[in-house]
């Protein structure tokens, strides 16, 4: 596994990531044409129709230069500190902490959930609501119990309490979501070809369940953890923000530090927008590296 | 010994909507232990409707049927049965030897053994070079005979297979009605065997069931046994006997009228 | 709508004018509201329309990419996007005082600062926490160790619950969520004398709060602007100078913008908000050089910004032109013999 | 298909509520029975084990009473004022607008994107790190521009623009993400025999896409419509709640003002909490009913 | 006219890996406008390979093929095919007619055409009654009926037929080679059959192709052609013929050797 894992990183990998920066270069010379574009029409006449509205403004406070974006990377906040893009990118391992927790607890609570709600109908009635209730809460509501808990003395623990465990459960709140309404999709996915054939061998639910309806939500759960990926590392970083967490710079913390000086140094914020985008494509890839692997072995792989 | 008991049985899809079905109506039969019993009759009159009924897989609408003594989803569940169906039904993720150990597995078979098990009926359905091909990379009748193994494969006290041989070509097809009657024959099994072919009914069977047009109804059942319980009868021979030819005119002439 | 018919008379133009809030509809903001139900800025010419904050809303952003003329925030907040190069300058100092408080049980026995040490102190975070930072060192209490901080959520609960011993609390808003909380031990509300509290202003490191800000280099070069910035602070004091002196229909006009409010939670608000304004040491709004100094030199000490911002961030000549119009009006600029009003608090701020 | 609805409505939905109810019920008197049996260690030993850091504390400022809760629906937070019941109505149809524009314009954006994305791996590989890093953007970030675009006026539109629709387009931010990762999977997951049968008739892309890739999506895509209606009323109330919405008063600006008030008046909250799920579950719902319609009009409904 | 011509043809799967298989090797075979062929030969030899590689759905490893002097996509492309596949392959979410109507709405047909055409298809198909049904609520054969409705509805200049009445009973069997020979008279078509029945396969063909097992290869070819030309020839005589049991031997012979 290991090795196939390596391979596929050298080839498919390899090829995901060129495309990828030739549209980012793309992306970046458009960025950059439209600028000059607007700026053009700013000179001559700036409410021309709707440019003047609809679209972003072009000045530098709005769109800076892609080169002082970039440049702005090996600034640092103050003289002789650290550069934005070392803690950039220590924050994004902190906050990559926080999301992988986030991700394993919320698929283990999603996959539970899911295995629950496809059980039967009453199971779903009765439990779905509560699912789909959850979700609608607003974070806002939760962190203070959330902050509260992970505050008080959970002596109990085998290893201590840290702050950042209380951003990770406020991640995973977001993450179990995907993984258990795409997982019960999935459960439920047999052909009934298949589970008649299954019933024919007297097999128990638990057999169908292993046997059949697990194998056959694979591609389901991967949609689902590709969603559950990003949501844990947007969730850590809102979890961050929220819960204000101390003893550490995340991504969150960085970020909320750039938009509140956004006015100041526009660039600034671009760079959190950048190191956030890649720690969520990281996160992403990974889940697609496994799911490219898993998926090949067992033949269910859609595309390539 | 009654293995299974079918009495005034019949069956409604959709009932009471406007696309009710009556598949079947006020069937009787009884097979006894160690019975051949192919089933025959026009496309749609029910046959795969009774293979199913029989393995528990649908509720009868209504009389009577038990298997061993039991309802269908009690035999079911003591694993009575070993089906295959209509369409191969392989799981496409695993490969054809997970397939076959498929049942095994359920049945708490050990992983020497089950491999064991499965390279044998790789060879017993001429498949020996494509274990680890999946479902995808298999030909029509690969699928199929993939599928047979499968049903094989735990020697299932009552066997219902609906049209296994359908996509083989004749030589194949023979080979694999050899082999079948071979392994009936030495586990005792019971058999219920749809089939298209005439002379497939035949040849296997001990009592050829002849269906008509949908509502599915028994028009005649007929006595066929040509191996009269000697097992080791030469099969070349039967398909060569007049006695064969005799009962598949006997047959046609139930199925479609003189 | 009130604007419209008593402006277009005596004017030859209407201004339109946007105020940014650092924060959703409260008594907090009672004087723009008040000026605009009152018609003071549309007799001014000005058309003002209010803009509530939220969460994720940063006045000062909002000013400086031209969503706003104005804008309302506290000065600290302020201070690191100036020394980042934004381009905006605080012209009327509203608020005199700091409304920040740390409150404690009267058991826990935190009569001074000095009393928290080893306690579990609560703040918010996100730069509400240097006023508290500051007390601390000033009283010789390293906050890293003396200490034990905690990140507090925007309600009482942890308070309430003893999580912690101390917690930041604003005297019109948080520390009357206490005083609306049913005492389990007596089944009646919580009073003042449950509660010891630590007010910044008088620890010495009180920092500067609800000020209007504009744009600098706009105010320099655009004379209308300039004009516009002046009208809309003389508006916007008369509405607070309305607020101070009627202050129970100043709660119904921020009771009609807000309709979600309890009614004597904003009356306390209210009440507390003008003691933030009046006495006016200088006329109202004109900046108060010493509060100035003192929160830029916390600011420095803090580490909010890199060098001491100095007197840049400011001016008073719009504050001064302002009150010299209301003085010649006849308003009362300084509030010196006002007095805080006594506010019975409900259960829940009803 | 009305008269379908409505049929449906009548059998599956009714048994579907009663079913809720019960659990809601249930759910009730697990509240109080927990509450009692937690009181009752109270008042022996509070921190016997961990019951004490655990799980949340029982005392009616933590946990108010059910009937406390339900009694101040009928109350209203200042005399004489609207009550809360009637604020969290009026709330939950302002929030269901917001959420019912963001959820059609995510939705139309989702299913666009997700036809792109389905097109070719070039595409999909080019375009998907780009939908991942949308979302990996936290709320914070965005909103800013947000609101700034929706405060230019954007004069050229038909109708007004309102500053709610500044927070549909917040919430149709996170309606998007599902529909289009769903999407994908489902125009990708016809088998390759339906393909071939219409390649084999000489098939355009579009008749591929519109009578085999599409229809084979349906199940999918409800799925991720349910995601999608559930985002869209959460991304509505975190939108009020992070940008604020002039002329109205949505259930985010309640929530909110119930969160801030937690201390003095717990069960307020639990009112928004109420408010809010039972807004998510209605818009669950309906996706429900019309998944049930029209899946089982093609016969492609999974259970019942 | 030369319709599919190929020559050198080989095909291989999974080239390189450790699962390479060479389904076929070397074909070379000629067929000309209004032709029947009948392909034949055991389970796995590359039948239903071939019908795809002349459809344009999978790409050729080597030689040449060419249909209508065309590449294969190209006349994909043009319509100039209709296929049915070895399973049926019906869209689930569509009833039997709408099933049928498929290819005529690609066609660009009005609804009235193709509702009638699909009804005379059903009643060709002898399922009439089953226009409203879904695929699920229809047996085996039933679907494989409709599969065939639908491969004939829009008279394709080239069919590709594979193993089209493996499910169906002798009776309807029969039934449907009358038609499929009828309409492919009347519309001079083109059709190349896979089939794994010797009697079927004399009975449409103009020339039996036979194969060889694995790697596929042409092992020889029979004239059949018992009609010589003549469309109004009676089928019951035909299949009666001394003829038409002299090529069913020989084509068994060229198979299985003697
Ligand atoms: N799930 C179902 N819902 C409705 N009708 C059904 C269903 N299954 C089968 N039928 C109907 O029942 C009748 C019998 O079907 P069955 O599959 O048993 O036929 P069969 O004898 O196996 O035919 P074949 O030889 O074509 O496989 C058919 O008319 C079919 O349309
Ligand atoms: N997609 C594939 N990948 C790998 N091998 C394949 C694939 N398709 C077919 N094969 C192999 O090619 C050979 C020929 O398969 P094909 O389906 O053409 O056989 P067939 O003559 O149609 O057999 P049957 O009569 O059983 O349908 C088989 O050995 C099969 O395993
Ligand atoms: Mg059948
Ligand atoms: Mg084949």
């Amino acid at each position: 596994m290991g090795k196939k894992l390596f391979l596929l990183l050298n080839k498919a990998a390899v090829r995901r990531i060129l495309i990828f920066i030739a549209f980012l270069v793309l992306l970046a010379l458009a960025y950059t044409a439209y600028k000059a574009f607007g700026q053009a029409l700013d000179d001559r006449q700036r409410d021309w129709w709707f440019i003047g509205s609809f679209f972003p403004r072009t000045d530098d406070r709005n769109m800076p230069p892609i080169l002082d974006i970039l440049s702005e990377f090996g600034k640092s906040p103050r003289i002789g500190g650290e550069t934005y893009i070392s803690q950039l990118f220590s924050g994004a391992l902190f906050t990559l902490r926080e999301a992988f927790v986030a991700f394993v607890v919320g698929s283990i609570v999603g996959l539970v959930l899911a295995v629950l709600l496809a059980q039967s109908k009453l199971a779903e009635r009765g439990v779905m609501p509560w699912v789909i209730v959850s979700q609608t809460i607003p974070l806002i509501a939760i962190t203070p119990l959330v902050v509260l808990w992970g505050q008080a003395n959970l002596d109990f623990l085998p290893w201590e309490w840290k702050t950042w465990m209380s951003v990770s459960v406020i991640a995973s709140y977001l993450t179990f979501f995907p993984v258990a309404v795409n997982g019960v999709r999935g459960l439920l996915s047999p052909s009934s070809e298949h589970l008649e054939l299954m019933q024919s061998y007297g097999a128990s639910r638990v057999s169908i369940l292993w046997k059949i309806r697990f194998p056959a939500s694979l591609p389901f759960l991967f949609t689902a953890f590709k969603l559950a990926a990003t949501a844990a590392v947007v969730g850590a970083i809102v979890g961050e923000i929220s819960t204000g967490v101390s003893g550490g710079q995340g991504l969150g913390k960085l970020i909320f530090e750039f938009a509140r000086t956004y006015a100041a140094a526009p660039e600034r914020l671009y760079l959190g927008v950048i190191g956030a985008g890649i720690t969520g494509l990281f996160a992403f890839g990974l889940i697609v590296l496994v799911e490219k692997t898993i998926l090949n072995s067992t033949g269910q792989q859609i595309r390539e | 010994m009654e293995v299974v008991s079918i009495s005034n049985l019949s069956k409604i899809f959709n009932t009471g909507k406007d696309n009710e079905v009556e598949a079947l109506r006020e069937i009787d039969l009884t097979v006894t232990k160690g019975e051949f019993i192919a089933l025959i009759g026009p496309s749609g009159c029910g046959k795969s409707t009774m293979l199913r009924l029989i393995g528990g897989l649908i509720p009868i609408t209504s009389g009577e049927l038990s298997v061993n003594g039991k309802t269908p989803t009690k035999a079911r569940e003591e694993r009575d049965y070993g089906m295959a169906f209509q369409s191969a039904g392989l799981l496409e993720w695993r490969t054809a030897r997970k397939n076959i150990e498929l049942p095994l597995e359920l049945m708490g078979w050990s992983k020497a053994e089950r491999i064991k098990r499965a390279n044998e009926m790789l060879e017993l359905v001429q498949l020996g070079e494509f274990a680890r091909s999946r479902p995808a990379e298999l030909s029509g009748g690969m699928q199929q005979r993939v599928a047979i193994g499968r049903a094989l494969s735990f020697n299932p006290a009552l066997l219902l297979m609906d049209e296994p041989f359908g996509a083989l070509d004749e030589m194949t097809r023979e080979h694999m009605q050899d082999q079948l009657l071979d392994i009936c024959h030495k586990t005792e099994s019971t058999v219920i065997f749809v089939t298209h072919s005439i002379p497939e009914a035949v040849f296997l069977s001990t009592r050829v069931v002849v269906m008509s047009p949908r509502p599915g109804q028994i028009s005649s059942i007929v006595e066929t046994n040509l191996r009269a319980g000697d097992n080791t009868a030469d099969n070349t021979k039967i398909r060569n006997d007049e006695r064969f030819y005799k009962k598949v005119t006997e047959v046609r002439e139930a199925l479609y009228g003189k | 709508n009130h604007n419209d018919d008593s402006a277009s008379g005596n004017c030859d133009k209407v201004d339109k004018v946007k105020l940014q809030l650092q924060w959703f509809t409260q008594a907090q903001f009672a004087g723009y509201y008040a000026a605009v139900e009152q018609g003071y800025y549309s007799d001014l010419c000005l058309d003002v329309e209010i803009l509530q904050g939220a969460v994720e809303i940063v006045p000062i952003t909002v000013l400086t990419t031209g969503g706003a003329d104005f804008a309302i925030s506290w000065v600290p907040k302020v201070f690191g996007p100036i020394e980042g190069g934004s381009d905006v300058v605080n012209i009327a100092q509203v608020f005199e005082r700091s409304g920040t408080l740390q409150v404690s049980f009267k058991d826990s026995n935190i009569n001074s600062v000095s009393d928290l040490d080893g306690k579990r102190v609560g703040n918010w975070g996100f730069g509400n926490e240097f006023e508290l930072l500051a007390g601390l060192k000033k009283n010789n209490l390293d906050p890293d160790s003396d200490v034990q901080l905690t990140q507090q959520a925007f309600d009482m609960s942890a308070l309430l619950n003893r999580d912690i011993d101390a917690a930041q609390a604003m005297i019109y808003n948080e520390y009357a969520q206490v005083l609306e909380a049913i005492n389990p031990d007596t089944s009646q509300l919580y009073t003042a004398d449950d509660l010891n509290i630590i007010d910044w202003n008088d620890e010495g490191t009180a920092m500067l709060q609800d000020a209007i800000w504009a744009d600098k280099s706009k105010l320099e070069s655009d004379s209308n602007y300039r004009d516009i910035a002046t009208r809309f602070v003389e508006g916007s004091l008369e509405g607070w100078i309305w607020c101070r002196d009627n202050p129970t229909p100043c709660v119904e006009v921020v009771l009609k913008n807000a309709p979600t409010l309890g009614r004597s939670h904003q009356t306390w608000q209210l009440n507390e908000i003008n003691g933030l304004i009046w006495p006016s040491s200088n006329d109202v709004s004109v900046m108060n050089i010493n509060l100035a100094n003192q929160t830029a030199r916390v600011a420095t000490e803090e580490d909010i910004v890199e060098s001491n911002p100095g007197s840049d961030w400011y001016r008073t000549d719009i504050a001064e032109a302002a009150t010299k119009n209301l003085k010649d009006k006849g308003h009362d600029v300084r509030g010196l013999s006002w007095q805080k009003a006594t506010v019975t608090l409900l259960e829940g701020g009803k």
